[in-house]
């Protein structure tokens, strides 16, 4: 489909064909989606957060279904930078040879373990176009979350890594404070924000009086916090002049959509994927469609275009 | 270095041939699917998009306890328990959804095994009764012991009764068989030495302990494992499974594990 | 229906004969429901918050549909305090009589406007058995969430409005640092603490790319929300000895269990009675039917009865 | 000091008589809900629960153009313009679900009135043939004045005809009586200072068009204004019309308001 409508951006500095991202988490590396379609049709992905070592995760159940969404304490289970690269490393340069852009999500329990795990990235993982930095995992007990939701804890980390690459840095926001939290990002030094990981919550077992999942609280992902995303995502592009990625229940291209209007240059396709593995070519399609129902030739027309 | 594999997993169109109570609680469903119908490998899963909840976005994975490539159909035991499989079992001849598969990693199966005992625990009959054929087809003799709460929940003996030479029943309630749980058979079965393969699937309980038996008496025990699936195909690490080799997938590497590789 | 179990609790001072209450601005005044059963049935009702003026609220619409849950910005449209007392107050007399609990709602713009409205309640409603502070309208320019939302901000209206009353005072909370808030809330001599209002959220229509609303954004409402309520009631129970008024898409007794095990007192029926005008009463039932399956005498001993 | 009087409305099961379409856009739907039938008045609305999405909770306000006590039955016109009046029209007879209702302030009427004029914009038709009907029962000759997008849009005349003196048509595209608005009638028709009561709903704007004729005629007129509404009897403030008295809610004050109280 070629579309009439310009729909390349550049998220600070990653050349994107088009606004198509994947969310961290759920999205795997990639290769999981190559038996449904073409993967190498998105603008980009970005892969699961990963460590300087592999982390084993929380125990079962990790996932529970709540209404209009679900609930994962999934604990950032990773292969570390080196299992990525040695098992997915070739896939993921392969992917970005056909001009789909590979974020590689970075995850840490502490400011020391985020910079060695960027060490690591920029040591073996020349196919990665940006590093997205996750301040705001709610599934762990030390590091994300608890870093990423005030502006002292989120700047300190970025801090830290920014003088370790040179590469575009995204920072995976939270879904607290986020206006005073983007403003020390974006004064740090980070390139663009990914807006905004799952919301914390529980699912009760009424009848055993335990938690759905292994741990308390698990991380609500779907189309039930959309409208919080969304407004999050406007707050922040009013706050900030970088560029943002709008994450949080995009099922279409019309809620994609939303997120560019409110000011989102990229978005990212998350629970979706999980309960319709051809969701992001789809909403990609839906996305274009609807970009040139609005009569502009660029996509970047649409970007902060709501009108109040 | 090699690219990694996806999950054969597909998106396939379904229409319901016939969804019918056959135990307490208890249905029988097949579906026409002829592609899945000839991918499915025993021991497998697919995952059912269930209409009729728009909140409820998840699809629901289910085994199979038969594929007739010819025909185009799939055979499924389920049992109601929560809003999705109530729905399933709302779902009548004609009605259409899709259906995702063939998911994970079947039964191993050692081809030399020739006699092999195969031992469901409730529900954990559906990939039972596949791993039953998949061992006749390969020449084995096979035997089986079904336990299930009571007589009125005991599904699928009809089915995997032919391929079996004995087929013994408990119930916890001695409603039916043996009083007591499965280890009840088998144990002594076991113990006979005449088995060189044991199958299982039901309450994770249950498998750890014929576990512990077949380990005991030096035979293979392969057992099913149920996670809480998101996607099915490997894409989001909800399913895991904790293994000597450290967490594993239950949609990609499983859900059939040898019983040595878990740690229970 | 005689149940046997206690459903007796006592928030904060104020002795409710069940836990059920209603969320303030869902409920109207109490009297809109009386069509539908007997109002009287009820622990509590909370009024809508009334300000020492009569308040207009915003243009329309005020409303918007959103996955599984709504947007309002009703902005606290209300008839005054004075206009409570003298179209409702003999309503309201009455319903207390009857031994339901009638909490009145307070609003204000400001520290001086929450604290006139607490004298003309004084004044003028003796019966109101408590009075909610609301700090938390997602919907006004100024006051509500704006000062609701930090520890400071809350404290403030708290400290100033303390010593105008001494009936018990619950103070409705934002969606936000939570623990923080409402432990400078108890140090301030709060009563009782009601998690959470609406979180603020945005609906775009795409074709126009202007809000669903008269506003860009709006307060979420509904079942989507309900996990996060959830862990936020959980995070309060543990940081503070007050009690709580969990609300948030209650649609079932189950969803107040849920409230109930998480360490809330009281469970107010929110956007359900909207759709379902006799949610209310029916949510009561279930919520006594697990309370007697749960094998207790007393429905005190399953707050906070969470096992993790 | 009296008690506040609460909404008549109540929850009703109604069965589906019939639904269907009568125009581009547009069904008719006939209800079997006895008690509401009996209780409707000419003005009020009600409120749908349409089943098959459960994501959607809030019910579709809806007018009604009959309301027949002895068979128990009311019709509606709507237009279908998003998922819910889509769902809406997907409901065939026989099917069932609930409305809550009566809800709101009919029209008033000036039972003096001796000669109305009614005038309709797209689907406001709906609330105009009760009207109609009402002025007619009360002694009052009736004349109409109909205007839609185009003809193929326009619906409800074959109702509203025998209620009426004359029926006027106007499209904005000329397809059907006269091309313009309903202005380009109801101007004339008013300068004869025959009517003495006019009676709208449509779009706001066009309401407003004929409420300002009416009024610079001197005749009073009434509007029925449509607003998004969550409950439909008085409990959430979401359904506002600003007013000369300040804010009114249009379940409870309305949806009919007299022109001159609404502040445009
Ligand atoms: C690989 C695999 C094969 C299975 N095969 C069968 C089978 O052949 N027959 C059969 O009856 N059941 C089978 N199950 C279990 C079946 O998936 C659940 O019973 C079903 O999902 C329940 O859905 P519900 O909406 O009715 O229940 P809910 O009310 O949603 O949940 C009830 C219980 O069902 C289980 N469950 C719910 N959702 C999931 C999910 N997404 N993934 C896994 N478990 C879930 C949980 O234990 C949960 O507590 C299998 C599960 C897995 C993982
Ligand atoms: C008192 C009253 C009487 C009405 N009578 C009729 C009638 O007789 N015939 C008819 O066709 N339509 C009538 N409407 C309008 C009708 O309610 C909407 O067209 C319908 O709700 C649209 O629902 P949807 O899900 O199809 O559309 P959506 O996609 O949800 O929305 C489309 C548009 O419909 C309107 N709408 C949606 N939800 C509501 C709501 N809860 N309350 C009010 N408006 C809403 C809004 O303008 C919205 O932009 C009436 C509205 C009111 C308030
Ligand atoms: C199973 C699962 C795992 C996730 N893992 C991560 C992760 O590793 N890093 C991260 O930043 N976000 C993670 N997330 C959050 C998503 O990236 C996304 O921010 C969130 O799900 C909201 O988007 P959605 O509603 O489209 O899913 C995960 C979400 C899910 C459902
Ligand atoms: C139409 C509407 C009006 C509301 N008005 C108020 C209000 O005046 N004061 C307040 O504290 N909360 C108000 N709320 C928020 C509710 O009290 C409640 O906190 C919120 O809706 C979450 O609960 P729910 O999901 O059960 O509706 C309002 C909510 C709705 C839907
Ligand atoms: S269910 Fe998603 S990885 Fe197994
Ligand atoms: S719709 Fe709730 S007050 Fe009118």
């Amino acid at each position: 489909m070629v579309s009439k409508v310009n729909m390349a951006v550049d998220l600070g500095g990653i050349k994107m064909k088009n606004p198509i991202n994947t969310a961290s988490g759920t999205y795997g590396f990639g290769w999981q989606f190559e038996g449904f379609y073409d993967v190498s049709r998105l603008g980009a992905i970005t892969t699961k957060g990963c460590a300087a070592e592999p982390w084993p995760g929380n125990p079962a159940p990790r996932m529970a279904e709540v209404t209009s969404g679900m609930m994962n304490s999934v604990g950032l289970q990773n292969p570390g930078v080196r299992g990525l690269v040695d098992s997915y490393g070739e896939y993921l340069q392969q992917l970005s040879d056909k001009g789909t852009q590979v974020i590689c999500q970075v995850a840490g329990h502490s400011v020391d373990e985020y910079v060695r795990a960027v060490d690591l990235f920029e040591e073996l993982a020349p196919f990665a176009a940006g590093l997205e930095i996750n301040i705001s995992c709610p599934n762990i007990a030390a590091g994300g979350c608890a870093m990423g939701s005030t502006p002292e804890g989120a700047a300190e980390v970025i801090r830290a890594v920014r003088s370790h690459t040179k590469r575009p840095l995204l920072v995976k926001m939270a879904p607290a404070r986020v206006v005073e939290v983007a403003q020390a990002l974006e004064a740090e030094g980070a390139d663009a924000l990914t807006v905004i990981n799952s919301i914390s919550g529980m699912a009760i077992d009424v009848d055993t009086r335990r938690s759905r999942l292994s741990r308390p609280t698990g991380g609500m992902s779907g189309p039930a916090l959309h409208p919080i995303a969304v407004r999050m995502v406007w707050e922040v592009h009013n706050a900030v002049n970088i560029p943002i990625v709008g994450v949080g229940g995009v099922m279409t291209g019309r809620d994609a959509a939303e997120f560019i209007l409110a000011g989102a240059t990229s978005v990212s396709v998350g629970m979706a994927n999980l309960v319709d593995p051809t969701a992001a070519p789809r909403i990609l399609d839906e996305l274009t469609e609807w970009a040139e129902s609005q009569g502009v030739s660029d996509i970047n027309e649409l970007i902060g275009a709501f009108e109040g | 270095m090699a690219l990694p594999t996806p999950s054969p997993a597909r998106i396939h169109d379904f229409t319901v041939v016939s969804n019918e109570p056959v135990a307490e609680g208890v249905y029988r469903l097949t579906i026409e699917a002829p592609r899945l119908a000839a991918a499915l490998e025993p021991g497998q899963f697919m995952s059912f998009e269930v209409p009729g909840d728009t909140r409820q976005l998840i699809r629901i994975p289910l085994s199979y306890s038969s594929a007739d490539a010819e025909a185009g159909t799939v055979t499924t035991y389920y049992a109601v328990v929560g809003d999705g499989t109530r729905r399933l079992s709302a779902m009548g001849a004609g009605s259409t959804s899709t259906v995702l598969g063939p998911g994970g990693h079947g039964w191993r199966m050692d081809k030399g095994a020739k006699r092999v005992l195969v031992v469901a625990g409730g529900i954990g009959i559906t990939p039972v009764i596949a791993a039953a054929r998949f061992a006749a087809d390969n020449g084995a003799e096979v035997d089986a012991v079904v336990g299930a709460l009571t007589a009125a929940k005991i599904c699928g003996t009809d089915e995997l009764g032919p391929l079996c030479g004995e087929v013994r029943l408990t119930t916890d309630d001695g409603t039916a068989g043996t009083k007591g749980f499965v280890t009840a058979e088998v144990e002594p079965m076991l113990a006979t030495g005449a088995y060189d393969l044991v199958l299982t699937c039901g309450p994770e309980p249950m498998m750890r302990a014929v576990a512990a038996i077949a380990e005991a008496a030096g035979v293979t025990c392969e057992v099913s494992v149920e996670r809480m699936m998101t996607c099915g195909f490997g894409a989001c690490n909800t399913c895991n499974v904790e293994t000597v080799y450290g967490m594993m997938g239950a949609c990609m590497a499983g859900p059939v594990f040898d019983s040595k590789v878990v740690a229970w």
